[in-house]
Order: structure tokens, then C-alpha cells, then sequence
């Protein structure tokens, strides 16, 4: 490193400081914030059964979350994660209800109906050159639609299958340690977390999801299959929004085909509350759980604290705004 | 300007820097890569805020919070990179901000469009105001940026690499410019790479090394040789091309009846292992388009490309990597880098499948230290491997471009203007870097507008003109300027015996 | 006359339950009639526009008559009062439109019905206590029926008893059930919930599980197989069930016979009823349960 | 021209071809062959009713997709405009029924209340630089919450009021020509797509939308006050919802407080269907006319066509993607 002189030996502590690890330290702050102004406010707030609750509330959007950042991440946007959701545990439904098959299938199912999906999305990106926001929008409607075709506008009940319901709300930890019940979706949202996070940061997937959020034309003239490299990534992000299927059928004990509309707005508001930028390149899974817990927090802090709920939604929309200011704000600090 | 500190981020950029213009000259200001030109330069236009130090302005202390402040006082500038609105027309872009209006917000178009066609009538050139920033190629960006920055009738007028990609004809074109403002008692700072020009062009040049200034000297009375040294720390030896004996050779590239609409039309040529073709023509010639077109970036309508004889099908980048064709494009921000990633990512863009493992697994270590041996070979100027591109200087930038495709390790390599916004020294060590990859067997094109670049690097030339090409000539001394420009402007379609035989 | 009469439904909801109960009434009708139906509402009941934009897509299709389930009575008075120029008859159903254009109403009285859900609340806590109310709706005239149906009664006749929470859930049920969990953890002494549709009465008995709250009076509304199944299990204490399909099946038929010519009953009641364990086999119940 | 020489006349005459009204020319096609598809298919389409009754259907969404179109240009996004609108009924509503003043009052209010509306997210936007995003992700919360708020959670009608009902629903057209009973909602459309078409193309305010969307950093070197102009341009879009607001509840004759969330993906689809780039820099308001007719036909056809409503939604999602699929392949055909 002949080029790196003297001068550099402060910035290198400073990068520690002032990096990714502060930035997400402070974004926990804001969530600690939260925590502890709810806590000061009502006494019923800080119980381990409600901290339990709230994790639970956050695992659905929390995964949801999870898949819309690597999509966002790649300079896109997906809009169907909320109806890909309820397709992929119609589909479950379908597999296990419908036609009897054991547990393992109806989890595969669904996760590969999400990759499917997904590799639909990615496929009109990348192929077709349909921007994300239409693609996905198309596709929204789309598996609404047919998540309604397919169980025939009813809700598909898992009551044939044993221990479906425990994917969601038993509680492999609380088997172990009584004392911690925390219940299996919370476990199945860490676990995503920390794959995905692990994708992201250390395989070729992830560089260049990257990549082609920051740049896609100059990837693609590095001699990279660009189109290839998207469309994996779109349909891991299906396969993620899979398991966030599996985890709300599990929750229900039923997949209801009405159901995930609005959905996307949440988990891209938790993306972007996690630091994420909208214009792609740049993004964290750690930032992202951060997000969805901070929203998760808020709205039931504000339930707990019996706010009336059109104020609970002025608020939310206020908090939203303040906690990406504060990020921001740091940010510009920080440089 | 005198005691200017700037510091960022892990870069110490200006320590304590003076600089002072008289009015009606042309103060050149040189310096290697990342010397902290561009920086000095953002401080006196108000783009940066500096450290400490004073800035007098007829003598009287100014600070320039933001441009518009640097504007008003009559300081204008012309920036390194390009910061047009791509889907403005070029009119637009030049009067953002000054619009003829009628009253009421209304803008009146027809001014507008009057007073740009009048400006571009001023410069020579030759563009409908009309038309949208992002449809001109790069070049006539840059005279468009050039255009935006004379029409404010500044007292100072900084031009930090205003030729960079131009053109010798357009550059004849901007130095009228330049005396004209000159005579007009306004002072011009005038950064280049390009020593030819210093000479041409400046009165005063101050040489700059490590944010430090070197020295303020006569750019007549002093020898170029004086002047290099000044900026690299050492002399610089530079030498003759050597052209090998590849009449032997097996070609390695070969490209046949190459036609895409009017911008490409029939051409071919073949490139020998271990030759270095050099592609010559004036701006808009099709150079890039050819390059692109062989590279699979762009369709194309009809043509074939061989590869060591074999006819290769090239549908897109990936193809061309794949069948050992690398492409270094004229426009780095746009189509060399991801600004907004680090080093290492860049270096490694085009060859992350030497360092996955089979589970998909990058290998961070092995390609942090592939990127500090580059960014060691060629002089990147850099805090660290991890620092964002975005940071670095236009120059550095334009290395580690050249390290992603040296890493990648084509047989055949394609470089649109290598040398764009790299310094004197830096260029010197490309050239050798050229030669050597040639005579490790490698089949080089390179495109330049600099036609002593052109003459310098070259086993054989062959240039360009309106889609076609005129002509293939041998390289080394039997060649002159003229003869290039001869067949550069040239109009009807080269013979077929001439295409036959390149 | 070879051509089948034409009848459009335009409901207020299509997706739920619910409506799907009423669309399978009014498919028994179509079919025992013979008689071409659609039926379609906006994917929620705020959506009052939208539901304009459909009863004015039914008007350009000629129909014999309209069934309409108005979101909002008054928004829609111009179309109706189009239709009753051209002739057609408009037959209102699940809750009424304030106007004299409807040759007749099949509904079900709301207020009503959850006042029983009151008087059961009552009596199963003994008379005193906090209880709490998930929504499914806070503006449509639904939601706000059963609401204060519910609330009026309480402070009527229950002084004992205090409604200490009003959250909405859109008939969300997974929102239904994060509310249902907050307003346990709020109120850690609560007695009973009541549930104003079937997607917040599942979302209340989901929070009460998941919270592990034993001994939490819960009343929902409506029927679907999840809360039948809630009922059996002892999770939920009863029901208010409305004739869902009843109400699709007398509107279609009222609209048939108008559009016949023949006279029909201003106000068709098709009632409700409470049911719980005991009653949910008694065949006067099971026949007005859905799944 | 002095510049202009022989050798950009070709260029010229591609741009004349190939440039804005070949492409406004051909998505004006696939509307075409929308109404054509649908004439076909039943009788009932192609009446004067129905097709007033479509007009109808897109007033308000055109509207929005307007205002929403104005902030994409500017490369932000509106997720408030379904809110907003209903906000500016219920100050409406406020206004007249509530407070009893006469007419102008009540529509001036709502044009104003939108107007600051939009002055909040822009200055959210342009001053505290929280993304588009966000900061109109949050005005959709707050306005939802203080539309419930300021109504009581009540709709109010607009009873008292003479006349209000026929801001959307009279005629002015009808009564000149009885033949065409155009209801004045669709005449404001139509008002309101002029008026912001002239703003866009020949003010300044239309050329610095386009500027920022371009660069906005290249702007605010050129000395521009970007801030300022991002701010007013935020302002006449949220005024345009207030019209928007304004139509909405002549056409109910009541604010509806509940009403609005979901409407700003619909505006945002009748844009990007319109050609407009989401990215921004790049748009045109026909084009935006031309997607919320797209939509408002797709939808009225298919329930004309007596679809079942959940392939509706299938169908939709599909020509969407079909529309915004045709539309890139003629831009990439002609350049
Ligand atoms: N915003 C920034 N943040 C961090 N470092 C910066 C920034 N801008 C410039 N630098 C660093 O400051 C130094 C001086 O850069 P500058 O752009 O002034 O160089 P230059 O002399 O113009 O070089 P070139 O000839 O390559 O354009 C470089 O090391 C560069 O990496
Ligand atoms: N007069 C012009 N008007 C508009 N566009 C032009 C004009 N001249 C050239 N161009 C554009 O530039 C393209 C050719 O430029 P290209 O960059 O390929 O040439 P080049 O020989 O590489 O020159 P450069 O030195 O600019 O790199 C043309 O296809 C055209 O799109
Ligand atoms: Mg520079
Ligand atoms: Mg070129």
C-alpha cells in the first residue's frame, strides 16, 4: 500500500467510527428511543409477552422486507410482495388441503412459487426492459386475481395438517428455554435475516445486486450477464416472500386469498426507514430489520397506549418522517 | 488564492496552497492525478467550502458559499465531468437558470434557441440547439458545457480539462476561444494534461504535487522536460514505438463487412497477435460505435467478427468477455465504473468468476490484494482499496477502469481513449503497459484523439471518417499528422483492395 | 322473449365471506329463476366511488334490475335516479339506501344485532366489567351500526359494564389480531371482546391464543368455518350470524319480480340470530351458517 | 438556425418521425384498440353513456395522475395524492357544510388546503431532503388520520350547499349542446391536462420540473434555486389534488374521510402507462391522460364484458404490462 500515506490513519478510525457500524448503531437508537418512551408511558409496554408480540407482528412484514430490499437494492422496486405473499400460501394451501400431500411439499410449494413469481418480475425487468414499478405492479394485480381463482374466494384451511401451525407460533427456543417463548416466526425472521445478510455481503449474488443498483450499463459492459444476474435475484426475493407466505398462512391456519394488499407499502417503508436508498446501490438487511421493528413498535405502542386510532396513523406518518430525518441528518453529519 | 487547506475523508487534498491569475491570461495549472487541481479549483467556483486560507478577488477577501455566489461575481467554470441535463436540449441546458421569459414564468423559446445558435456561431461549431444533451456524443457535450460556461461572460474562466475529449479540430476551435476572451482582459485558469497545449496556449503555468503547488513559472520560457519533472518528482524518459515483425502472425481479431445504419458502414480490418491498431478519426467518426458494436454493446445490422479465425456470435458484452474481447469505454462514469461502489468492486467487476468459489462465495481477501497490486502498479491515488470511486480523481478513476480490464485478462483489447484525464507521468506508464500486454501476445485497438497518442502507441492506424474507414496506415516515424488527417476527413468509401489487405 | 333477464349485484364487498355467502344465494335465485346475474363490489367499503363506477357499468349493460348494496345511500341518488328514469327497478340489500327509490330492501338490522351481541356480552361476564371492540370498519355503515349498536346498548342497560377500546382492523384478520394482542396486553383485566365481522372475530380470537389469554369472553359476527371451528372449540363463547345467503337470495328474487312487473315487499328482514356450542346445530341456525 | 447544417437533416426529419407525437400517436393506438376490442365484444360499450361514464370514471384519477405526474417529472414520487384528495374534500366540507359559507369559499379552501399539502412534502423533500418517498409516505398517514379527525369520522354532505353537486356532475357542454350531456367533472379534466401541459412546456416552472428530474445537481451549480422551485412545483401538484379533492366530492356529494389510500397506485400506474419515466426528466401530461383512460376503459369493458371480478384483476394486471410493453418496444425501435 505504498499510496496510503499518514494522513489516511485518522480517516481509517474515523471509517470505524463513522461507518456502516455507527450508522447502524444509530438506527437502533431511534428504535431504543421508541422503546423507552413507550415503556416511561405505560406500564403494560415493557413485558416480555408484548417485547414477544412485537417480534411476532414484525416477522411477516420483517421478511416481506427482507425480499423488497434485495429488489430495491438492485435499483427496483417490487410492489407485489404483498399478493405474492398471499399466492404463495394459497399454493401451500392448495398442496396440503387440496390435495393431502405432507407438510415438507406445501413448504416447498411455496417457496418455490414465490422463486416462480419472482422469476416472472425479474424476467419482465430484465428480458423485457418493463420498469420494476409496472412490473410488479402488473404482477400484483395479477396474483391477487389468481390467488382468488385458485382457492375459489375462500379461505383454505390447514386443519388436516399437523404442525403447520407451529411453523409460525410454536417455539423451538421456548422448548429449550422455558423462560424465552419465542415463537418459531420470530426465529424463521432472524434466520432469513442472517442468510440473506450473508448473501448480500459475501457471494457473487450479492455484489452484484449491488452492482446493478449502482450501475447497471457499466456492469453489463464488464462482460456480465446482467439480465441472468436479476432475474436470480428477483426470484430469491419470490423465495423469500415464499417463506413470509408460509409464516401468515401458519399465523391464520389458512391462507386467505383477500388478503395482502397495502402490504407493500409496509415492508418498503421498513426498507427505507432502514437506510436503504430508493435509487438502489446501497442498502443493509441489519437496516431493514431495524425498520420493520421500529414500525412494529410504534404501532403497538401506540395500541397499548389506547391512542384513538386516526391519531395512531397521524402519528405513525410523523414518526416515519422524523426517523428517516434523523438518519438523514446523521448521514450528512457523518459525510 | 493564498494558505488554502482542504481536507476530506482520509485525503489531505490542498495544503497550504497559493495561486494568483491576472486578468487577461492563461494561467495553466498542472499536476498528476489527484494533485488537488480539481479541488482547488471547486474552492474558487463555490462548490467547496475551503479549510482555511484567503481567497481575494481584486483584492478584496470573498467566500463563495454556493456557485450562484461565485457566479455573480464573475467567476465561471467549466467542471472535469460532465453536469448536463441529459434531457434538456442543449439550449436549455446552457441558459438553466437565465431564461428569456415574456412575464409571467412564460419562457420565450425562440430567444433562447436564437441566443444558443448564437454562442455555438461564436465557437464554430455546428449543433442544432434543439437537440437533447444525452443524444450528443461525448465530445460535443463537452463544447456544449464549454458553450454554458461563455455565455455567463465571466471575468475568470476556469476550464478544468475542457479538451479532454476533444478533438485536435475542436481544440484549434476552443483556443480561438480562448484568445478571444484573453483579448477581452478576462483571465483564464486552464488545467490539461496534454503538454502541447501548455505550450500553445498559457502564459503562466503553476505545478502542483501531493495538494502542494511545486512552483509558478513562464510557460514560454520554460522547457516542457522542466515542467514534467516539476510535476512527477523525476524526469520522465519516454521512447520510441518499436513495431514488432507481425507480418507472421496470426490474426486474432477479425471483423468483415461491419454495418450498423449510417453510423457504421461496411467496415473491416483485422488486428495480429501482438499488434497494436490504432484507430484515428474526428469526433462522431464511429470509432465508439464500431468498438461497441464488436463488443456486442450495441445491434448491429450485418458483419462478422472472428476470433483467432473462428467466427465468433456476439449478442451482447457477455459474449464478447467470454470469447476473450475487452472493452475499456471513452465514458467512465456512465459505462466503466459504479461510482457509488469501492475500489476492489470495480477492479473485480469483469472477472468475480476467478473468485467465487463453487457455492457462489466471494474471495474478498484475494481480490483486496489483486486491487492493491494494481492500485500499486499503476499509481492509484487512493486512501485505501476500499475507498468509493466516486471520491477519487478523475484520473484515478480512469485507472481503475484500466485495472478491471487488465485483471480480466483479454486476449483482445479494445481501449477508447485510455488516457482520458490522465496525467503526464500515468500516460507514459500506460504506453508501456500497452507494449508490454502486445508483446505478451495480446491483440490492442486503441482508439484516441490525440493524434501524437495515436502515433506514439501504434503499430499500424487506421482511420475513421463518417462511419467508414478511409484508410489503414503503417505506424511508427513514416507517418505524419497529416497523412491521418488526410484520410480522416476524407469523404467517399475506402476500396475494397484497402480493406482486403488491413 | 328468448333472452334471459339481466341482473347486476353490486355489493360492498367481494372477497369476503360474507359476500361470497350472499353471491351464493343469489346464484341459487339466478338459477331457480333463470336469470343471468354478476355480482361485484370494491375491494373495501371505502371505496365509494368505485362502487359508482360499477353500478354506472351495470346501468350501460340494460339490465332487467339492480340489486345495490350502497356504501354511501346518498353518493349513489343520481344513478339510481337514473335507473328509475329508464325503468329499471333497483332492489337494495345488506343495508338501506335513505331514498324512495328502491322498490325494496333486504337487510339484516345491524344495531339490532349487536345489541344482542351486547345482552349475551352482559350475561356471560356477569353484568360487570371492561370489555373492548375490534372493528372491522370505522366509517361504513356497517362498522358504525354494529359499533354503536353495541356501545348504546351497554350504556343503556349495562351500567356494569365499560367499553374501555374501539380499534379498527378493516377486517384484516392478521391486523385484527396484532390490535386484539395490544388491547390484551393494555388491558391485562379484560373480560370480554367483541368482534364486529368475521375477519376482526378471528383476528380477536387469534390475539387471545397467541396471547395465551385463558377465560376472555369472546362474541364474534358472521360465520365462516374458522369461526364455527372457534365456537366448537370453546374459544369463542357465541355469534351474531346474519342470512347472508338469505339476503342474496331475496334480492334477486324481489328484483326478478319487479322487474316482472309484479309487487314486492318494501322491507324484507332477513334476520339474525345469536348462536353458540349448544345452538350452532339447531337446523334454523345451520341453514343461515356459511363456511 | 445558422448552426444547423445538411448533415443534421436527416436527424431532424427522424426526430419529426420518431420523436414526441409518433409516441403520443401510438399510445393514443393501444387506447384505440382497447375501445375497438370492446366494441366488438358487446353492444353495450360503445354507447354515449358508457363512454361519458368511462370519461367520468377517469376524471378524478386523471387528476391525480396529473398532479402525481408533475413530482415524477422532478424524479420524485407522490404516494399522497389519494389522501390528499380526501383531505381537501373534508376542508371542503368544512367549509361549507360545517361552516356554512357560500360555494367559492369552500373550493378555493380545498384548493389551498392542497396547495400547503404539497408545500409540506416539498419542503420535507427539498429542505430536510427526506426522499420522495418517504416523506409523501408519511403526508398519506398524517392527511388519512386528519381527514378522520377533522370530519369526526363521519362523512359530510354537501346538502346544504346548491350547487355543488354539479362542479362534477351538471353539464355546461350539455346545456349548449344537448346532444353531448359531457359532465363538467371530464371538462375540468381536460381544463386542468391543458393548463398543466402549458405550464410544463413553456413556463419556467414546467422547465425546471424537467431540470431537476434531469440533474439536479447540475442545476442548483448553475446558481438555480432548486429548493424553492421543488417546493412550488410540490404546491401545484397538491393544489391540482385539491381539484381533484374538489370533483370527488361533488360526485358523492359528500367527503368520504375513509376514502383514498390505494388511488396513488392507480394515479402512479395512469403515468408510468403514459410514458413517463419514473426516474424523472422525462413525461408528458397527454401521455398521462392517455394511461388513465387506458385504465378507466380496461376496467369499464371488462365489467361490461361481465368478467368475473377476479380475472378482472388478472386482466388488468396483464395489460398493463402488455401496454407498458408496447410502448418500450416502439421507443426502442425508434431509438
Ligand atoms: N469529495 C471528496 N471526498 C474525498 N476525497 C476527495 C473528494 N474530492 C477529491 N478528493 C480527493 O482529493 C484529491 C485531489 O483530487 P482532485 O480532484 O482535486 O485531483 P486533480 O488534481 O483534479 O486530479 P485529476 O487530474 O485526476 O483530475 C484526490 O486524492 C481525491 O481522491
Ligand atoms: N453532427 C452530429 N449530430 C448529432 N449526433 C452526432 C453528430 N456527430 C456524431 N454524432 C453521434 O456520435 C456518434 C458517433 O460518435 P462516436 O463517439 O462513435 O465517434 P468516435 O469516432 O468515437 O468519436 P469520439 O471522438 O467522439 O469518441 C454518431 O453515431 C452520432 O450518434
Ligand atoms: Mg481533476
Ligand atoms: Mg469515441
Amino acid at each position: 500500500m505504498t499510496s496510503t500515506d499518514i494522513s489516511n490513519q485518522p480517516s481509517l478510525l474515523r471509517r470505524l467510527i463513522s461507518g456502516d457500524a455507527q450508522q447502524k448503531l444509530l438506527a437502533f437508537a431511534s428504535l431504543v428511543l421508541l422503546l423507552i418512551g413507550f415503556s416511561i408511558a405505560s406500564p403494560n409496554f415493557m413485558q416480555v409477552s408484548n417485547i414477544i408480540a412485537i417480534l411476532q407482528a414484525s416477522s411477516v412484514n420483517g421478511v416481506l422486507a427482507i425480499a423488497a430490499t434485495l429488489v430495491i437494492i438492485t435499483g427496483g422496486i417490487d410492489l407485489s410482495v404483498g399478493t405474492m405473499m398471499t399466492f404463495c400460501a394459497v399454493i401451500a394451501g392448495v398442496v396440503l388441503t387440496y390435495a393431502g400431500l405432507p407438510l415438507p411439499f406445501g413448504i416447498l410449494a411455496a417457496i418455490l412459487a414465490g422463486a416462480f413469481c419472482g422469476l416472472c418480475s425479474g424476467t419482465l425487468v430484465a428480458k423485457l426492459k418493463i420498469p420494476p414499478f409496472i412490473a410488479t405492479l402488473g404482477m400484483m394485480l395479477i396474483l391477487k386475481g389468481l390467488s382468488l381463482v385458485i382457492s375459489g374466494t375462500r379461505p383454505i384451511y390447514f386443519n388436516e395438517t399437523a404442525g403447520f401451525d407451529l411453523i409460525s407460533r410454536g417455539s423451538i427456543i421456548g422448548y429449550f428455554f422455558p423462560s424465552l417463548p419465542i415463537p418459531n416466526g420470530v426465529l424463521i425472521l432472524f434466520l432469513v435475516a442472517i442468510s440473506v445478510s450473508y448473501i448480500l455481503s459475501r457471494t457473487v449474488l450479492g455484489r452484484y445486486c449491488f452492482a446493478l443498483g449502482s450501475n447497471e450499463e457499466s456492469v453489463r459492459l464488464s462482460g456480465v450477464n446482467t439480465d441472468r444476474w436479476k432475474m436470480a435475484i428477483y426470484a430469491l426475493s419470490g423465495a423469500i416472500v415464499g417463506i413470509g407466505g408460509l409464516l401468515i398462512a401458519s399465523r391464520l391456519n389458512s391462507a386467505q386469498p383477500a388478503l395482502g394488499l397495502g402490504y407493500e407499502l409496509e415492508a418498503i417503508a421498513a426498507v427505507v426507514i432502514g437506510g436503504t436508498s430508493l435509487s438502489g446501490g446501497r442498502g443493509t438487511i441489519l437496516g431493514t430489520l431495524i425498520g420493520a421493528l421500529i414500525m412494529a413498535v410504534l404501532i403497538n405502542g401506540l395500541r397499548i397506549l389506547s391512542v384513538a386510532q386516526e391519531w395512531q396513523t397521524v402519528v405513525t406518518g410523523v414518526i416515519i418522517i422524523l426517523a428517516v430525518y434523523a438518519d438523514m441528518m446523521r448521514r450528512r453529519k457523518s459525510g | 488564492m493564498s494558505g488554502i487547506e482542504k481536507r476530506f475523508p482520509g485525503v489531505h487534498a490542498l495544503k497550504n496552497v497559493s495561486f494568483n491569475l491576472r486578468a487577461g491570461e492563461v494561467h495553466a495549472l498542472m499536476g498528476e492525478n489527484g494533485a488537488g487541481k480539481s479541488t482547488l479549483m471547486k474552492i474558487l467556483s463555490g462548490v467547496y467550502l475551503r479549510d482555511s486560507g484567503v481567497v481575494r478577488l481584486d483584492g478584496k477577501e470573498v467566500t463563495f458559499a454556493e456557485p450562484k455566489k461565485a457566479q455573480d461575481a464573475g467567476v465561471g467554470i467549466i467542471h472535469q465531468e460532465l453536469s448536463l441535463m441529459n434531457d434538456l436540449t442543449a439550449a436549455q441546458n446552457i441558459f438553466i437558470g437565465r431564461e428569456p421569459r415574456f412575464g409571467f414564468g412564460r419562457l420565450d423559446e425562440k430567444a433562447l434557441n436564437r441566443q444558443a445558435s448564437e454562442i455555438f456561431a461564436s465557437m464554430n461549431l455546428d449543433l442544432d440547439p434543439r437537440v437533447c444533451v444525452g443524444e450528443l456524443s461525448i465530445a460535443r457535450q463537452q463544447m456544449v458545457e464549454i458553450a454554458k460556461a461563455l455565455s455567463y461572460r465571466s471575468r475568470v474562466l476556469i476550464m478544468d480539462e475542457p479538451t479532454a475529449a476533444l478533438n485536435d479540430t475542436e481544440i484549434d476551435e476552443l483556443f480561438v476561444i480562448i484568445r478571444r476572451l484573453q483579448k477581452e482582459n478576462v483571465g483564464i485558469i486552464y488545467i490539461s494534461h496534454k503538454m502541447d497545449e501548455l505550450k500553445r496556449i498559457s502564459d503562466r503555468v503553476t505545478i502542483m504535487r501531493d495538494g502542494e503547488n511545486v512552483d509558478t513559472v513562464d510557460a514560454k520560457a520554460t522547457p516542457v522536460s522542466d515542467i514534467i519533472a516539476m510535476m512527477v518528482g523525476r524526469a520522465l524518459i519516454d521512447s520510441d514505438v518499436e513495431i514488432p515483425d507481425t507480418s507472421e502472425g496470426t490474426p486474432a481479431l477479425e471483423v468483415r463487412g461491419l454495418t450498423r445504419g449510417r453510423e457504421i458502414v461496411d467496415v473491416g480490418f483485422t488486428v495480429q497477435k501482438g499488434e497494436i491498431l490504432g484507430f484515428a478519426g474526428l469526433m462522431g467518426a464511429g470509432r465508439t460505435e464500431v468498438a461497441r458494436a464488436i463488443f456486442g454493446a450495441d445491434p448491429r445490422d450485418a458483419g462478422e467478427v472472428l476470433v483467432h479465425g473462428k467466427s465468433v456470435d456476439i449478442q451482447s458484452p457477455a459474449d464478447a468477455v467470454a470469447s476473450g474481447i475487452g472493452y475499456l469505454s471513452e465514458d467512465r462514469k456512465h459505462f466503466g465504473l459504479a461510482i457509488g461502489m469501492d475500489i476492489r468492486a470495480n477492479v473485480a467487476m469483469a472477472s468475480l468468476e476467478n473468485y467465487t468459489s463453487k457455492m457462489g462465495k466471494l474471495d474478498e481477501a484475494a481480490i483486496g490484494l489483486v486491487t492493491r497490486e494494481y492500485i500499486d502498479k499503476l499509481d492509484i491515488r487512493t486512501p485505501s482499496d476500499q475507498q468509493e470511486v466516486r471520491l477519487l480523481s478523475g484520473g484515478n478513476q480512469q485507472k481503475v477502469v484500466i485495472a478491471k480490464w487488465l485483471l480480466r485478462d483479454c486476449e483482445i483489447l479494445i481501449f477508447d481513449e485510455p488516457t482520458r484525464g490522465i496525467d503526464i507521468g500515468a500516460k507514459a506508464e500506460i504506453y508501456k503497459l500497452l507494449n508490454r500486454l502486445a508483446a505478451q501476445g495480446r491483440a490492442i485497438i486503441v482508439i484516441s484523439s490525440e493524434l501524437p497518442e495515436i502515433l506514439r502507441v501504434s503499430h499500424r492506424i487506421a482511420v475513421m471518417s463518417e462511419g467508414r474507414l478511409t484508410g489503414i496506415l503503417p505506424g511508427g516515424a513514416n507517418t505524419t499528422q497529416e497523412a491521418i488527417m488526410h484520410l480522416a476527413t476524407k469523404r467517399e468509401t475506402v476500396s475494397e483492395s484497402l480493406g482486403a489487405t488491413a | 322473449d328468448d333472452k334471459k333477464m339481466y341482473i347486476p349485484l353490486i355489493s360492498k364487498g367481494f372477497q369476503h365471506q360474507f359476500w361470497q355467502a350472499v353471491k351464493s344465494g343469489a346464484d341459487q335465485a339466478a338459477e331457480e329463476f333463470g336469470v343471468d346475474i354478476t355480482f361485484e363490489g370494491p375491494d373495501n367499503e371505502t371505496m365509494v366511488d368505485r362502487q359508482i363506477d360499477m353500478l354506472s357499468a351495470g346501468l350501460a349493460k340494460k339490465p332487467a334490475a339492480i340489486g345495490f348494496a350502497a356504501l354511501d345511500s346518498q353518493a349513489a341518488i343520481p344513478l339510481l335516479k337514473q335507473a328509475k328514469k329508464a325503468g329499471i327497478p333497483i332492489v337494495a340489500f345488506d343495508s338501506g339506501v335513505e331514498s324512495d327509490i328502491p322498490v325494496s330492501t333486504a337487510t339484516t338490522n345491524n344495531v339490532a344485532a349487536a345489541a344482542l351481541a351486547a345482552d349475551k356480552m352482559s350475561e356471560l361476564i356477569g353484568g360487570k366489567g371492561k370489555v373492548a371492540i375490534v372493528a372491522h370498519d370505522q366509517t361504513s355503515r356497517t362498522g358504525i351500526d354494529r359499533r354503536d349498536g353495541f356501545m348504546n346498548r351497554m350504556k343503556e342497560k349495562h351500567p356494569g359494564i365499560e367499553v374501555v377500546s374501539v380499534q379498527y382492523g378493516a377486517g384484516d384478520q392478521l391486523q385484527s389480531t396484532e390490535i386484539s394482542k395490544s388491547i390484551l396486553t393494555a388491558y391485562p383485566d379484560l373480560k370480554g371482546m367483541f368482534g364486529t365481522n368475521e375477519g376482526s372475530a378471528i383476528g380477536v380470537v387469534n390475539g387471545a391464543r397467541e396471547s395465551a389469554r385463558k377465560g376472555l369472553i369472546i362474541i364474534g359476527y358472521d360465520s365462516g368455518a374458522a369461526q364455527k371451528k372457534a365456537i366448537m372449540d370453546g374459544l369463542m363463547a357465541g355469534a351474531i350470524t346474519q342470512n347472508p345467503v338469505g339476503i342474496g337470495y331475496e334480492t334477486v328474487k324481489a328484483a326478478v319480480m319487479s322487474a316482472r312487473g309484479e309487487k314486492v315487499e318494501l322491507l324484507i328482514d332477513t334476520g339474525f340470530y345469536y348462536y353458540d356450542a349448544k345452538t350452532i346445530n339447531d337446523p334454523k341456525i345451520a341453514a343461515v351458517l356459511y363456511d
